[in-house]
């Protein structure tokens, strides 16, 4: 094998950290809607318990938070995941924009039906 | 693809298995996450839609499906939580030492929710 | 196929790399090596490399010169010797810039341990002057020399066995070698070849030394007609591990660990009194040996004898930080915790005092008469200058390759500038091609492993720390039955890649010549000298025996021997006692 | 006692692919070295068996291979060191570089990627007359780095070498932070740029397996986490 040396900065730092930070950012998230959401006295999960919670602003943010923070470490993941095969540029770039467009389509239909309410 | 007879046949070290649990664990988050949002969308089709979808989860099928969500959620969370530590402190040092004990807590904490779940408290 | 090369430098150890760096990028140069680079030799080299830095205590290099001189029993050349130390703090200074990692002072200095033989004030008591990195000098020396070379961006040919001189007339044309990988015979055409192909520990059952350590440099050059130098004095290494041989480095004792016998005794007390365990290398190891040979040995399970080297009062923090590499062996391989036991120890081969005779500036000298050979240089172990005369001190190894590898390399950029290629013969790599067809259609009816076991037995058995002129005429008369029997030792193996068979066949071949050169000037020296220690001849003579040897092959059974005189400066030979 | 190696045999001038070859050894000490033993079947019963050794003692790095499962150096592993099942040893090449012959691989790719960190000090000023100072702690937190053999056990345990033949691996990182944080050395942007890559530091998923084949007993990922935080710094 002849050594193919991609050398720049490809700004693999900051997708590392922030993968790190939304992480952390997760694990409370996650207590929270475990908590909140699911395993409590009055977690009921009727469709108008839920829509009561669902007017709480904070409630809301939470949700809101978890939606976009989990798709975002889901498929940043997920990428870094197919990154460390030695695929060839057209198959990768066709998974990196499946996995792109699945996050942004899943993201707006979760935000949508929070913001239905 | 002669590296997945590579990966089956060398040493796993603690090491190994939870880098290996933590991508398995994580694209089964990513699949369920997915899922999750693609169920609660339920919730804009009106009441009858969304109690109906709701009286399926309290199977015991599904049950024991979120007991297992929640092992994952457990393990990628703490092995997470390792993998920051290792990285971003002196973790390294430490790796083995912080797997056993968050495994040792994860173990606890995951019989714990098997009887908050199947017992009902919060139901 | 054939190459076309400036220089050629056989051998990436320490002197060939210093060597390499010293040749200007106009020039065209290859280095070749058997193994790869980082695999080389100095690498093992453990407690340090010295140079009167002055760093730690007061020091001079008319010291370290000194001691030098009489730790060699005053048969080096002391105007290489003086060369040598001199420029000692020059190749450390140097070798820092180049990145080496050392340990330090708490100024920030190069930190300096004591280590045997290197003493203040003309012997009056030990001095710092070996500068180190815990225990792995030679390893970090050898990974900075390499990263240098990197850096000039040297031409390498790894995995290159050489396995002739190409000299006709006087004049070295290049070199035969064989590609490993894929066993075809490369010839290289150059106006220069260095030899810097280190040591042949592994004529000895027990040695130190790499298994690549064979001896093939030397015997290249003898059977090119080029004498050998001082082959009677081989150094052991008191403290090899035991049956193993493995290094246990001096930096042990230097900080401070003690030699002790089945009583606890601390015997090197009775020997060296003044500077006890930190006695030269040749004394410790006699030491050891008459201790074993008067019952005060302790006795390992299987029957064989050692003694033991004490590290248990140096502190687990000191151990740690300094000599965690010897420890770390004798916890692998021996199952010893140098913290609570004494680690068994027992002399090792070591090192060759002797070799290819060279000038100050690593020019190859081809007879009694330092005439030299055009073309020729050779430095490192494998090369005599003498610097280390009878008996080489710890630390002094690791600078020799410095110094004289970078002299050898200055010099060879001068003389390429005006040398052309010398013509090269038709001939060139007949020898290695009969040499291979023999091996390879050789019935396998001979083993390797039953004559060289046999050789090392024998030179082990006859020609070690003590000798007698009966058992080394007979150990001559063995080597040369199985120097007749290699003739008919055969391979396995009859592929052409990475051949590893035929190529230890060749190493064989390399190890009893020159097991034969070391026994025969053994016989040769009538009194006992540094390392080579003559039970029949207890005493030093410096009325007939103040000089080096020359051995050189000739067409007949028995190799002459020649004589050249001691350069004698500033240091007149005296009694040697410490 | 006696012990079954079961070894891993290529010639690539006569088979097709690598098949296992079982040889039994009898008199085996529980403290020889596995080179002990391969030396043994290479002199005694087959002398067409290929490796590589030189030193014998863990400091030349030159034979690496594959023992039960986990890349080590054969001379620096005993077998009463080895958990051993059925008295069988089992012997492969380390992973993930081109074959050649039993159980010696190609190892160019190896260094190429070694050579790529540029591993010589680059200091900015001319040498002073005198050595640089530097700090025993300082020099201290290169020597571990500075342990390292080459012996290529490290890279070719790691899942993402597998992967990618492309990954710049722990061994050539080890060097790059053997540089970076020396306190002569002032090349650290320089050499942040040629790991901060996509198949450089980010494909480090800090599994340890180098850390477990690592024969100096280099905590290789610690060195690697150094490295990221440094890449890290340069970016917020």
């Amino acid at each position: 094998m002849a050594y193919k040396q991609v050398s720049s900065r490809s700004g693999g730092a900051l997708s590392w950290f922030l993968q790190r930070v939304t992480g952390i950012v997760l694990l409370f998230v996650m207590i929270g809607h475990y908590i909140l959401m699911h395993y409590n006295i009055d977690s009921g999960h009727t469709y108008d318990a839920v829509l009561s919670r669902m007017q709480n602003p904070f409630y809301k943010g939470l949700q809101m938070t978890f939606v976009v923070l989990g798709i975002y470490h889901g498929v940043n993941g997920t990428w870094s995941v197919v990154r460390d095969f030695d695929l060839n540029k057209s198959v990768s770039w066709t998974i990196y924009a499946l996995l792109v467009i699945s996050g942004v389509v899943f993201g707006l239909v979760g935000i949508t039906t929070l913001m239905s309410f | 693809m002669s590296w997945i007879k590579t990966l089956l046949t060398y040493e796993k070290a603690p090491g190994a298995w939870s880098w290996g649990l933590h991508r398995i664990t994580g694209l089964g988050l990513m699949f369920y996450l997915y899922l999750h949002i693609f169920a609660l969308t339920a919730l804009q089709e009106g009441p009858e839609a969304f109690n109906a979808e709701m009286e399926l989860f309290k199977s015991p099928v599904f049950m024991l499906l979120e007991w297992a969500l929640f092992g994952l959620v457990l393990f990628h969370s703490f092995n997470g939580f390792r993998i920051v530590l290792i990285d971003l402190a002196q973790g390294a040092k430490y790796h083995k030492k912080m797997l056993y004990w968050l495994t040792g807590i994860s173990i606890a904490l995951f019989a714990g929710m098997g009887y908050v779940i199947f017992s009902g408290v919060f139901h | 196929m054939i190459h076309k090369y400036d220089v050629v430098i056989v051998g990436a150890g320490g002197a060939g790399l210093q060597a390499a760096i010293e040749i200007p990028t106009e020039s065209s140069c290859a280095v070749l090596t058997k193994v790869f680079p980082t695999r080389s030799h100095t690498g093992t080299a453990q407690g340090g490399v010295s140079a009167a830095l002055g760093n730690e205590e007061e020091d001079s290099w008319e010291w370290h010169a000194f001691d030098t001189v009489k730790g060699g029993d005053y048969l080096g050349d002391q105007d290489a010797i003086e060369t040598m130390c001199k420029d000692a703090i020059r190749a450390i200074i140097e070798l820092e810039h180049m990145g080496m990692p050392f340990n330090r002072t708490p100024e920030g200095k190069i930190a300096q341990r004591m280590f045997g033989g290197h003493t203040a004030n003309f012997g009056k008591k030990p001095v710092r002057r070996a500068c180190y990195s815990a225990d792995r000098t030679g390893h970090v020396m050898l990974q900075t020399l390499y990263e240098q070379c990197i850096k000039n961006d040297v031409t390498f040919f790894s995995e290159f066995h050489v396995m002739d001189l190409i000299i006709r007339d006087g004049v070295c044309r290049g070199l035969v070698a064989i590609e490993i990988k894929t066993g075809e015979i490369h010839i290289f055409h150059a106006k220069a070849v260095m030899f810097a192909t280190g040591g042949y520990g592994r004529v000895f059952q027990i040695t130190s030394n790499a298994m690549a350590g064979t001896g093939d440099g030397f015997e290249m050059a003898y059977r090119n007609g080029v004498p050998l130098e001082d082959m009677e004095f081989v150094q052991f290494h008191p403290t090899g591990l035991w049956k193993l041989g493995i290094l246990v480095s001096e930096a042990a004792r230097g900080e401070g660990g003690i030699l002790r016998n089945k009583d606890g005794e601390r015997f090197m007390e009775r020997y060296a009194p003044s500077i006890k365990d930190l006695a030269p290398r040749d004394m410790v190891s006699r030491a050891i040996f008459t201790e074993i040979k008067e019952g005060r040995g302790i006795e390992a399970p299987d029957g064989s004898f050692y003694v033991g080297l004490d590290l248990t009062h140096l502190g687990k923090e000191l151990i740690e930080e300094k000599l965690p590499e010897i420890t770390g062996f004798a916890k692998t391989y021996l199952g010893v915790d140098a913290n609570e036991e004494w680690i068994p120890v027992q002399p090792t081969t070591h090192y060759a005092m002797g070799g290819i005779p060279t000038t100050i500036d690593a020019e190859v000298i081809v007879d009694e008469n330092n005439t030299t050979m055009p073309g020729f240089y050779a430095a490192g172990e494998c090369a005599c200058v003498s610097v280390h005369g009878a008996n080489r001190l710890g630390t002094n190894s690791l600078l020799d390759i410095l110094v004289f590898g970078r002299r050898g390399g200055k010099k060879i950029a001068k003389f390429i500038v005006n040398a052309d290629y010398p013509e090269l013969p038709d001939d060139a790599s007949a020898w290695t091609h009969e040499t291979i067809e023999r091996i390879r259609n050789n019935d396998n009816n001979v083993k390797m492993i039953d004559v060289r076991s046999k050789m090392q037995k024998t030179m082990m058995d006859t020609c070690s720390v003590f000798r007698v002129e009966n058992t080394m005429k007979e150990g001559l008369q063995k080597i040369k039955e199985l120097q007749e029997k290699y003739l008919l030792v055969g391979i396995d193996d009859k592929s052409k890649g990475f051949n590893t068979d035929l190529l230890e066949v060749a190493e064989l071949g390399s190890l009893l010549n020159t097991a034969e050169t070391i026994i025969t000037c053994a016989i040769n020296r009538k009194e006992s000298r540094g390392a080579h220690s003559r039970d029949d001849y207890p005493k030093r003579d410096d009325t007939d025996w103040l000089k080096h040897s020359l051995i050189f092959a000739t067409t007949g059974s028995t190799p002459d021997i020649r004589y050249k005189p001691v350069i004698i400066k500033q240091f007149e030979p005296k009694e040697r006692v410490y | 006692m006696e012990l079954t190696v079961r070894i891993q045999r290529y010639d690539p001038e006569k088979d097709s692919a690598p098949h296992f070859e079982n040889y039994k050894l009898e008199n085996v000490n529980k403290t020889d070295r596995i080179l002990d033993l391969l030396n043994r079947i290479k002199w005694e019963i087959d002398g067409g068996l290929t490796y590589r050794r030189s030193c014998t003692h863990g400091i030349c790095g030159s034979d690496a291979v594959k023992i039960n499962g986990r890349n080590r150096l054969a001379c620096s592993v005993l077998v009463q060191d080895l958990k051993i099942s059925k008295s069988t040893i089992q012997i492969e090449p380390i992973p993930a570089l081109p074959l050649e012959k039993d159980l010696l691989v190609d190892m160019s790719s190896f260094f190429e990627k070694y050579e790529i960190v540029k591993p010589y000090l680059i200091p900015k000023d001319a040498p002073p007359e005198r050595e640089r100072y530097q700090t025993n702690e300082d020099a201290e937190l290169l020597f571990e780095s500075a342990k390292c053999i080459q012996c290529g056990s490290c890279s070719t345990s790691c899942p993402s070498l597998w992967v990618n033949e492309n990954y710049i691996g722990p061994a050539a990182f080890l060097k790059a932070y053997r540089f970076i944080f020396d306190t002569r050395d002032d090349a650290t942007a320089e050499r942040l740029d040629l790991i901060d890559t996509t198949d450089g530091l980010w494909r480090c998923h800090t599994i340890f397996n180098c850390v477990e084949a690592c024969p100096k007993e280099i905590d290789i990922t610690w060195h690697i986490s150094q490295l990221k935080k440094a890449a890290l710094r340069r970016e917020i």
